[in-house]
């Protein structure tokens, strides 16, 4: 953490950047050394570079002790992500160079909400899992509200309350996840011991208990809760109304690191908790989650059609992506897995661009709707090009990232034996939505006469700066080589993905 | 007995708070005489030295204090009425419902010296409370003196 | 003789009781010295030796059970939540004071405390009476110190509440003392079942404790009181009292005799839900800080009744661990209302001119979150820990308004982000009208960042509280 | 006397309980308001008492005494601040007295 | 040999970067690059080379690409239609500022053209269609800066992604395991069929999504050459032949369908169009209706035959058009592509007029051409299928021989009217005037339409081609043959001749064409309002997403704040029933009694009393759940 008195903004934005370059130089590191062709026999197995040291050990008499544990490694599901966030971050960082108004408590906001992320990936413990989720939220609030837009505090205030409500959800089925499930005599909250299903006899989330709460089993119970308490940080249709304006507010590099990395925290919440848990249930609600996944898709799409302000355009998009994320996990199936992961990493890759996008139309005029511009692509060619990769991989054009989280999603959602043809054949028609709103924005903003609202802006509409180019070339390099060779990142997830659908298999009927 | 139902009365339907604060006189005299009847002679004997002569002067002079030095009635009104009536009614159902239900048979009275054995028991089986007690009086006292002193002051 | 065994008991057990009697004679000492000196300095460190005083003789108390003859129950909860509120009285000498009544004013203090650790104590019910009798006394006069109007209204509502209350519960223990014969909470475990009357009278005492303790119905009085009293008797009278009286209320319905009455359990989970929510939405529509706050310490109130209930050793941890937090935190918050009023900051949306002091701005949203009940501050541990104890409680109890019960406190809960958060919402999201720049001395700072630290501490260290626990119980592991 | 007054001892002790409740609820006055506190602790006093005759460590009376004892610290308490708000605001009907809070 | 075919790959697409990164001679390089293309791949055709590689993209997913001599003759016809139009693009594109730009794009376009052609996986193909449809969006949008092109271009392109959605969703349905064409064993199911098809139908123009290819002319004319006529459109029909054997039989009747009312539609919407584009877009149109007739009707091969020698004559008429735009567009000419403005430049440029001439003449189905060659098969094999499914079957071949009457007409109208009679510009030149960058693609153009290189035989329908894709033999018999030869010669001489007679020169209409009249058959003018009804779609989808998003900030905001503001609402409540509690019931006993009065006047909260009323009410409830419970 970055406690550094004066009032110098470079210095701290020099530290911070130093700090996260080193985070991500070690977390490239551990990810060469990670191994993944290690097939795991039980969850316990799956994970590397484990580290795990008693952290909050209470004794509770007969009752048995509340043992919290600093626990952590990696799988191959978080390892791709753990390097995803120290990369989106460090772009994060160089994005937020422009960035002098109390610069000092920026950073250190930042820099917590960094290592809260990371830690959010590698936590094996729940309950450290649950502290990072939470800790998200106040440099995230404080990062909206104090350095964001017009309407910041609705904005921040919202988001707050939204995830905080999520999290609430979550914090109940921790709670009865930890009194269900025990290492050994002693309860614990750890999520390799959850994943491993090693539940006390008859306590409430043991699955041969059969408890009902409100005349559902507890474990519909808890899943749903985890659904709904990851779902608002995903988001899904119909607790989405957040992320707009959490974006249209956020500084740019914020809403990088909103979009980039705190949907996919909702999203890998899904796959490791609610997924990882709850095998049994998941099967059972499958449809369910499919529809609401289908949903978003569909109707994030169309309204970001129906968008006027680019960044809003860019949020609702996230809400039809991460859409796909859900389609995938309700299809149980391998490649669906595997696509809804990779598309987390792509959106993660592909949406900070976005942003980033829609930063630069803003840093240099102070606005972003859409009918403000036309004609960029004449004055500021980079800009397009730039542009196009990130709207085409968006869009999901082949050879993009983009593309093959979709297909692969679809492809689960069609070999699903849980879900009917339809529920693909609308998240297909996704894609020709997607298509509308992405080559609606390039053909208004970028196509046609050069032509900007305000004649003062003229001056400043200068092509890419290299600084701009410093971000955008590694995420569009990331892109190109993600849709090419997919495998760069499912040789890591493989194993795991493979080993949890096993699992999930178990409980197919 | 009936005494005291009369002052309670008057307490009652009574506007005027000297007038009532002579009738809570009444009462709580009358209230000493149960407390006799009930061998509670001790009892009494404070009721009498520190209710009627204690509280009820208080209260007198509070209404001086306050209303009369205004040269105002000393009147006070009153208000929902129905409400408290049902209130206090239900109150006193309740406890009548409640003391209708309980047998007390198995009890003797016990009549022995009374004031020697509050006294040793002030002593030893209730010493904290007598201690405390005091320091409850202290407290009143300076509360009350600082407060009234306040109230000169200013 | 029977007299002279009672004597020698007497004077046996009298170690029990030298925390309190040194708190009497030390309220008196500074009483006198008052009046011989009254140098605010010198009171503040006559009362900081007073109260360390009788800290020490506390953690070194030895006793336990029923001492003087029944007079009071020692036990270790006794001892450290009794260590607890004397350091609580500790903590008030950061507050600063004017330099009229300081004498007075710590002489109520002590007695506040002096009452909290008699009632947290008492068995006979005598000493339940005037203990209470005794706090509600010191808080009535201790509300006046403002010197305020307002002040005034509010002590004498206050004390005619409270006098309502008080009379109510003299009957009620007339009623037990009539139907069982018993004048000791002790006693009551001897008796077989109860009857209507002595329900009545359980009922109608634990009305008088609940006034204490601030439940509804008769929370009545807090929002005024809260609002209008000095701050560090505010923070004091949040503290001491409200958990004081929720130990004697565990102490007696925890006991077995109370087990079969279905009625005690649903009715105070019932008062428990509605204090929760008259507290949380009550606290929705204020405008000014410290009401808002009161509201909150209502709600908190709701929180935590159900520790009454529950006599399992998670429990007990849990309260403990609840009751640590909700001490650092009230005393925090409140001592941060006070600076800010301090600079003419009374209203919410006051706030909004304190934008230059971001520091304070920070620590006030630390303490405020660690009182929504959000990590990574310890507020969030306690609520944890609460919910863990309900949840428990409700597998083996299978009593359905446990449950509900912890849907409402969850709720609650978020609930109360929306009031807690207005502060720092004011004080960073939204400018003040005027541009006028409020600055806070170095000393404020400083104390404000070590409750910080000290919040987030706990957080990252829970075992600390237990550390601190066996260290009030002068237990050396 | 016998147990069976019990009961009768007891009814006159809620009547007297209700009427306070009645006068505290209804008088503005806040001595008046005190008068009605007053009625109530003397009915638990009462109650006191009865039950005390059969006990032979006579708790309840002692209990009584105290009560008196502490009733008139309260009243005293009472009046001191009655005093002070009338010097303040020359008010002594309760209701006037609407100053603290905003609902 | 995998090298060589990474090669052919990726050839293009290197040659396309170079030259987009290159200053000068862009084309010069993008062409050399294609043509080496060309070059390999007909050394591997004529070394017979056919293997399958397989490529592991997805774990588990092995993709694989399959050369075998269809695709090789296919990519080199796209490679050397390709390099031609690199090569007049040349001269095209001179004065460009974007050169560089359009010259990667094209190389972008073969490439990912080529690798269609070789994909054998289902879900590589469909990699490579959606990047085809990319190009085709880049290079329809290449003049971006007028208004309408990159509407036009984002038509095009969400009308094809529109029917990729059914490719895909086939795609997926079909998936167990296995998508590579060469290693299915079984018939599909209808649904995929069908689905698959629908993307065959958007790529091929067909209806109801043929209204992208006529919008897509607003691309550089040579574009329209490579992409619009022989290659990209051409992609469905390659989709169809080789999938053929596995369609449903209900999808293929679908099929046949719908090329037939497509090929109708085609030949009835040229008929009266001003835009020489557009009437070589609509007739592009008409004849890809053909092919995906002749794939319907259990005749791929002829269709794929059709696709090939299409391929020749439409380049040829579409860079013929890009020559005479390319004139007009010297002449300072203002509406360069309006017919209404050309006639006679017969004498301008006459090496344009003759490849013109004989491509359009192969367009007709004349004999001694390739286009009669390949349009009777499918017609044959049309009145084949006829034949065994029944009366009503009849309309295909009949609505075939129609349409071949109307293509006729048309080109006839269009050959007349560009370069007979007067001309209606302004000359300014009176020598040919034409480049040799134009005549060299033209003329090999020109005379890839001729018959020799089909087959000896100018009347035969078959070719030596017919071995590559594996023709079946002897499957008509002479009668039937001969009919529809014999009737289809009939109609396209009586439909030049018809179209002498209204349009030669001096005639009426001729003379009045210039004459920018109101038009009677705009329906007809405008392809029967197919784009129109793509626009009210469109405007439709607008306005359900700004629904869509009022939903989202009415409806969905408003219920999920819902929360919050009960919570207000709640605490409100609370506050009434702190003011109103007592007053109601009061109130109410109050109107009983008789009794209304001071009692209600002065009940507030802040009041004491009503305060301790609360709590002594709260003490009563207490005490009576005592009894309760």
């Amino acid at each position: 953490m970055l406690f550094v008195s004066g009032e110098k903004w470079m210095l701290f934005r020099r530290l911070s950047l130093a700090t996260i370059g080193v985070q991500f130089v070690l977390s490239v590191l551990m990810m060469i050394n990670f191994d993944g062709s290690i097939s795991p026999e039980s969850w316990s197995g799956a994970f590397q570079f484990v580290e795990k040291s008693n952290w909050i050990n209470m004794s509770f008499g007969s009752i048995g002790s509340l043992s919290i544990e600093y626990f952590i490694g990696v799988d191959g599901i978080s390892m791709p992500l753990v390097v995803l966030s120290s990369f989106v971050l460090l772009i994060g960082v160089v994005s937020s160079w422009n960035i002098k108004e109390k610069a000092k408590g920026y950073y250190i906001l930042y820099l917590l909400l960094s290592s809260s992320i990371i830690g959010c990936f590698i936590s094996l413990d729940f309950f450290l899992f649950y502290l990072c989720f939470e800790f998200m939220l106040l440099p995230m609030f404080f990062l909206i509200g104090i350095w964001g837009g017009k309407r910041r505090a609705y904005a921040s205030i919202k988001f707050f309350l939204y995830t905080l409500l999520g999290s609430l959800f979550i914090l109940v089925v921790m709670i009865a996840l930890y009194l269900s499930v025990v290492d050994g005599d002693a309860n614990t909250f750890s999520l390799v011991q959850m994943l491993d299903g090693s539940y006390a006899d008859g306590s409430v989330l043991d699955p041969s208990s059969k408890q009902l709460i409100f005349g559902y089993s507890a474990r519909a119970v808890a899943f749903i809760f985890l659904i709904i308490g990851f779902g608002i940080k995903l988001p899904a249709v119909p607790v989405h109304t957040w992320l707009p304006d959490a974006h249209v507010e956020a500084p740019t590099p914020i809403s990088v690191v909103l979009a980039g990395l705190l949907l996919k925290v909702g999203a890998y919440g899904l796959f490791r908790i609610a997924y990882g848990i709850f095998p049994d249930i998941a099967v059972q609600y499958a449809s369910i989650v499919a529809v609401v996944g289908v949903i978003s898709i569909l109707y994030g799409g169309m309204n970001a059609l129906a968008q006027r302000d680019l960044k809003r355009m860019v949020a609702y998009s996230s809400v039809s992506h991460m859409g796909f994320v859900l389609v995938g996990l309700a299809s149980l199936t391998t490649i669906g897995f595997s696509g809804a992961y990779f598309h987390m990493i792509s959106h993660g890759l592909i949406s900070p661009a976005l942003f980033l996008i829609a930063g630069v139309i803003y840093d240099r005029t102070g606005n972003r709707k859409m009918e403000n511009f036309s004609g960029l692509a004449s004055k500021m060619p980079q800009y397009t090009f730039f542009m196009a990769v990130f709207f085409f991989a968006g869009l999901g054009l082949p050879g993009l990232s983009g593309f093959v989280g979709e297909l692969m999603v679809l492809m689960g959602a069609f070999g699903s034996s849980q879900l009917s043809y339809w529920i693909g054949i609308s998240a297909t028609l996704g894609i020709a939505v997607s298509a509308a709103y992405f080559l609606w924005t390039i053909q208004r903003m970028f196509y046609g006469n050069y032509f900007v609202r305000d004649s003062s802006w003229d001056s400043n509409m200068i092509d890419l700066t290299s600084r701009e180019k410093l971000m955008l070339i590694p995420l569009a390099l990331l892109v190109i080589a993600l849709g090419i060779f997919p495998r760069l990142i499912l040789d890591f997830s493989n194993e795991t993905v493979d080993f949890f659908i096993q699992q999930i298999g178990k409980f197919q009927p | 007995m009936l005494l005291a139902l009369v002052g309670v009365g008057i307490i009652v339907i009574s506007k005027n708070i000297i007038h009532a604060a002579y009738a809570l006189a009444l009462t709580l005299i009358s209230v000493a005489g149960i407390y006799v009847l009930l061998s509670a002679e001790l009892l009494a004997v404070v009721q009498i030295m520190l209710y009627a002569g204690g509280v009820v002067i208080l209260l007198v002079f509070g209404v001086m204090m306050t209303n009369r030095l205004r040269g105002e009635d000393v009147v006070s009104g009153s208000r929902n009425r129905l409400v408290s009536a049902i209130i206090s009614l239900a109150l006193f159902l309740f406890f009548v419902f409640t003391i209708s239900n309980t047998d007390f048979n198995d009890s003797q009275v016990h009549d022995s010296d009374q004031i020697d054995k509050i006294g040793i028991s002030f002593l030893t089986d209730h010493i904290v409370a007598f201690e405390l007690v005091a320091f409850v009086l202290l407290v009143a006292l300076v509360g009350a003196s600082y407060l009234a002193k306040m109230a000169s002051d200013e | 003789m029977r007299l002279s065994e009672q004597l020698t008991s007497i004077l046996n057990d009298l170690q029990g009781a030298w925390t309190e009697s040194t708190l009497i004679i030390g309220s008196i000492l500074i009483l006198l010295v008052g009046l011989i000196r009254p140098n605010e300095m010198l009171i503040k460190v006559l009362f900081g030796a007073i109260v360390l005083v009788s800290l020490w003789l506390n953690v070194n108390n030895s006793n336990e059970g029923l001492v003087l003859l029944d007079s009071l129950h020692l036990s270790k909860a006794t001892n450290h939540f009794g260590s607890l509120f004397i350091i609580t009285a500790l903590l008030l000498i950061i507050f600063p004071r004017d330099k009229k009544h300081a004498a007075e004013y710590y002489f109520f203090i002590l007695a506040m405390l002096c009452g909290s650790l008699f009632m947290m104590k008492a068995n006979s019910i005598l000493i339940i009476y005037l203990s209470i009798e005794l706090v509600s006394f010191a808080s009535y006069i201790i509300t006046n110190f403002t010197f305020k109007k307002v002040a005034f209204e509010a002590s004498l509502k206050y004390l005619l509440i409270g006098a309502v209350s008080s009379a109510v519960m003299l009957f009620g223990l007339g009623f037990i003392y009539g139907s069982t014969g018993a004048f000791a909470i002790s006693d009551l475990a001897n008796i077989g079942s109860l009857d209507t009357m002595c329900s009545a009278g359980v009922a109608m005492l634990m009305i008088g404790v609940f006034f204490k303790i601030s439940i509804a119905p008769v929370h009545l009085w807090v929002p005024a009181t809260y609002q209008s009293a000095p701050s560090d008797a505010t923070a004091f009278m949040s503290i001491a009292p409200k958990l004081a009286g929720l130990l004697l209320l565990q102490r007696m319905l925890t006991l077995s005799v109370f087990d079969s009455e279905l009625w005690i359990f649903r009715v105070v989970l019932i008062l428990g839900i509605l204090t929760i929510a008259i507290g949380t939405l009550g606290a929705f529509r204020q405008i000014n800080a410290r009401r808002m706050v009161s509201f909150g310490a209502v709600a908190h109130s709701g929180f935590l009744l159900p520790f009454a209930l529950i006599s399992s050793p998670t429990s007990s941890e849990a309260f403990w661990i609840y009751s640590v937090a909700y001490a650092i935190m009230n005393v925090a918050v409140f001592y941060l209302l006070d600076q800010y009023e301090r600079k003419g900051i009374h209203e919410l949306s006051d706030y909004g001119e304190s934008v230059s002091s971001s520091w304070m701005g920070v620590n006030c949203t630390l303490v405020l979150v660690s009182l929504v009940g959000l990590p990574p501050l310890v507020g969030f541990t306690a609520k944890f820990f609460l919910f863990t104890t309900l949840w428990e409680y409700y597998l083996s109890s299978e009593l359905i308004y446990v449950l509900w019960y912890l849907i409402v406190a969850v709720l609650a809960t978020i609930g109360s982000l929306f009031y807690y958060l207005q502060i720092p919402k004011h004080i960073f999201l939204v400018k003040g009208q005027t541009n006028q720049s409020i600055n806070f001395s170095l000393l404020t700072k400083i104390i404000a960042t070590l409750f910080s630290i000290g919040l987030l501490l706990l957080f990252f260290a829970p075992k600390l509280v237990i550390v601190m626990q066996q260290l009030l119980n002068n237990v050396h592991e | 006397m016998s147990n069976a007054m019990i009961p009768y001892y007891l009814y006159f002790a809620s009547l007297l309980f209700s009427a306070g409740v009645f006068v505290v609820l209804t008088k503005r006055s806040a001595i008046f308001i005190l008068i009605g506190i007053e009625l109530m602790l003397n009915a638990a006093n009462i109650v006191l008492a009865t039950f005390s005759q059969y006990d032979p460590s006579l708790n309840g009376q002692i209990l009584a005494i105290f009560a008196v004892v502490i009733t008139v610290c309260e009243v005293s308490i009472a009046l001191a601040i009655l005093l002070n708000i009338y010097r303040k605001t020359k008010v002594s009907n309760v209701d006037e007295l609407t100053e603290v809070g905003n609902g | 040999m995998n090298w060589l075919v990474i090669v052919i790959l990726f050839l293009p697409l290197f040659g396309g970067i170079v030259s987009f990164l290159s200053k000068e001679n862009t084309g010069l390089i993008a062409s050399i690059s294609t043509f080496f293309t060309f070059l390999l791949a007909i050394s591997l055709l004529l070394s017979n080379t056919s293997f399958l590689v397989l490529l592991e993209w997805l774990p588990g997913y092995d993709l694989s690409i399959k050369i075998d001599s269809v695709a090789l003759l296919l990519i080199s016809l796209v490679a050397l239609i390709s390099t031609l139009v690199n090569v007049f693009s040349i001269e095209y594109m001179r004065s460009d500022l974007g050169k560089n730009r359009y010259f990667a794009k094209l190389g972008f376009f073969t490439f990912s053209m080529i690798g269609l052609l070789l994909a054998d996986h289902l879900i590589l193909m469909f990699v490579f269609w959606e990047l085809v449809g990319f190009a085709s969006y880049l290079l329809i949008g290449f003049w971006y800066g007028k208004e309408w092109v990159p509407q036009s271009a984002r038509l095009a392109f969400i009308v094809n992604r529109l029917a990729d959605v059914g490719f895909l969703a086939g795609i997926l349905i079909l998936n167990e395991g296995n998508l590579s064409i060469s290693q299915f064993q079984e018939t599909w199911l209808f649904l995929p069929s069908l689905l698959i098809s629908i993307g065959a139908f958007g790529k091929s123009a067909q209806l109801p999504f043929s209204g992208w290819l006529t919008k897509a002319m607003v691309g550089p004319t040579p574009v329209s050459a490579l992409i619009h006529a022989a290659t990209m459109v051409a992609a469905g029909v390659y989709l169809l032949f080789r999938i053929a054997p596995y369609l449903h039989a209900d999808a293929l009747i679908i099929i046949a369908l719908i090329g037939t009312a497509t090929a109708l539609y085609g030949g009835i919407s040229a008929l009266m169009q001003h835009d020489i584009k557009k009437v070589l877009a609509y007739s592009t149109i008409s004849q890809l209706g053909y092919m995906i007739l002749g794939v319907g009707v259990g005749a791929p091969e002829a269709s794929i035959f059709h696709l090939f020698t299409h391929a020749f004559f439409k380049a040829g008429l579409f860079l013929g058009a890009g020559s005479i735009i390319h004139f007009m567009h010297k002449m300072n000419v203002e509406d360069e592509q309006d017919m209404r403005s050309m006639g006679g430049l017969r004498k301008y440029m006459p090496w344009t007029y003759r490849s013109f001439l004989v491509c359009a003449l192969a367009l007709a189905g004349i004999p001694f051409l390739s286009g009669f060659m390949s349009k009777e098969g499918i017609v044959i094999a049309a009145w084949e299928w006829a034949s065994i499914n029944g009366t009503w079957a009849y309309l295909v071949p009949d609505i075939a021989l129609i349409t071949a009457f109307l293509t006729a007409l048309y080109v006839g109208r269009m050959v007349l009217l560009v370069f007979w009679g007067k001309s209606r510009f302004e000359t300014k030149v009176d020598v040919p005037l034409e480049n040799s960058q134009f005549k060299l693609p033209l003329g090999i153009l020109a005379a890839g339409s001729l018959w020799v290189f089909y087959n000896i035989n100018p009347l035969a329908h078959g070719s030596w081609l017919d071995s590559i894709w594996g023709v079946s033999e002897g499957h008509a018999d002479e009668l039937t043959t001969l009919i529809v030869t014999f009737l289809s010669l009939l109609l396209a001489f009586t439909g030049l001749i018809l179209a002498y007679s209204f349009f030669k020169p001096d005639s009426n209409y001729e003379k009045s064409y210039g004459v920018k009249s109101r038009d009677r058959f705009a329906a007809i003018l405008n392809g029967f309002y197919l784009t129109e009804f793509y626009h009210i779609f469109g405007r439709g989808v607008e306005k359900a997403a700004e629904a869509t998003f009022q939903i989202d900030r009415e409806f969905i905001e408003r219920s999920l704040n819902l929360f919050a503001i009960a919570g207000v609402v709640v605490s409100k409540v609370i506050a009434l029933i702190d003011r109103f509690f007592i007053d109601g019931p009061i109130n109410l006993l109050a109107y009983l009694s008789g009794f209304v009065g001071k009692l209600l006047a002065s009940i507030s909260s802040r009041d004491l009393q009503t305060q301790l009323a609360w709590l002594l009410l709260g003490i009563i409830l207490i005490l009576s759940l005592i009894l309760i419970f």
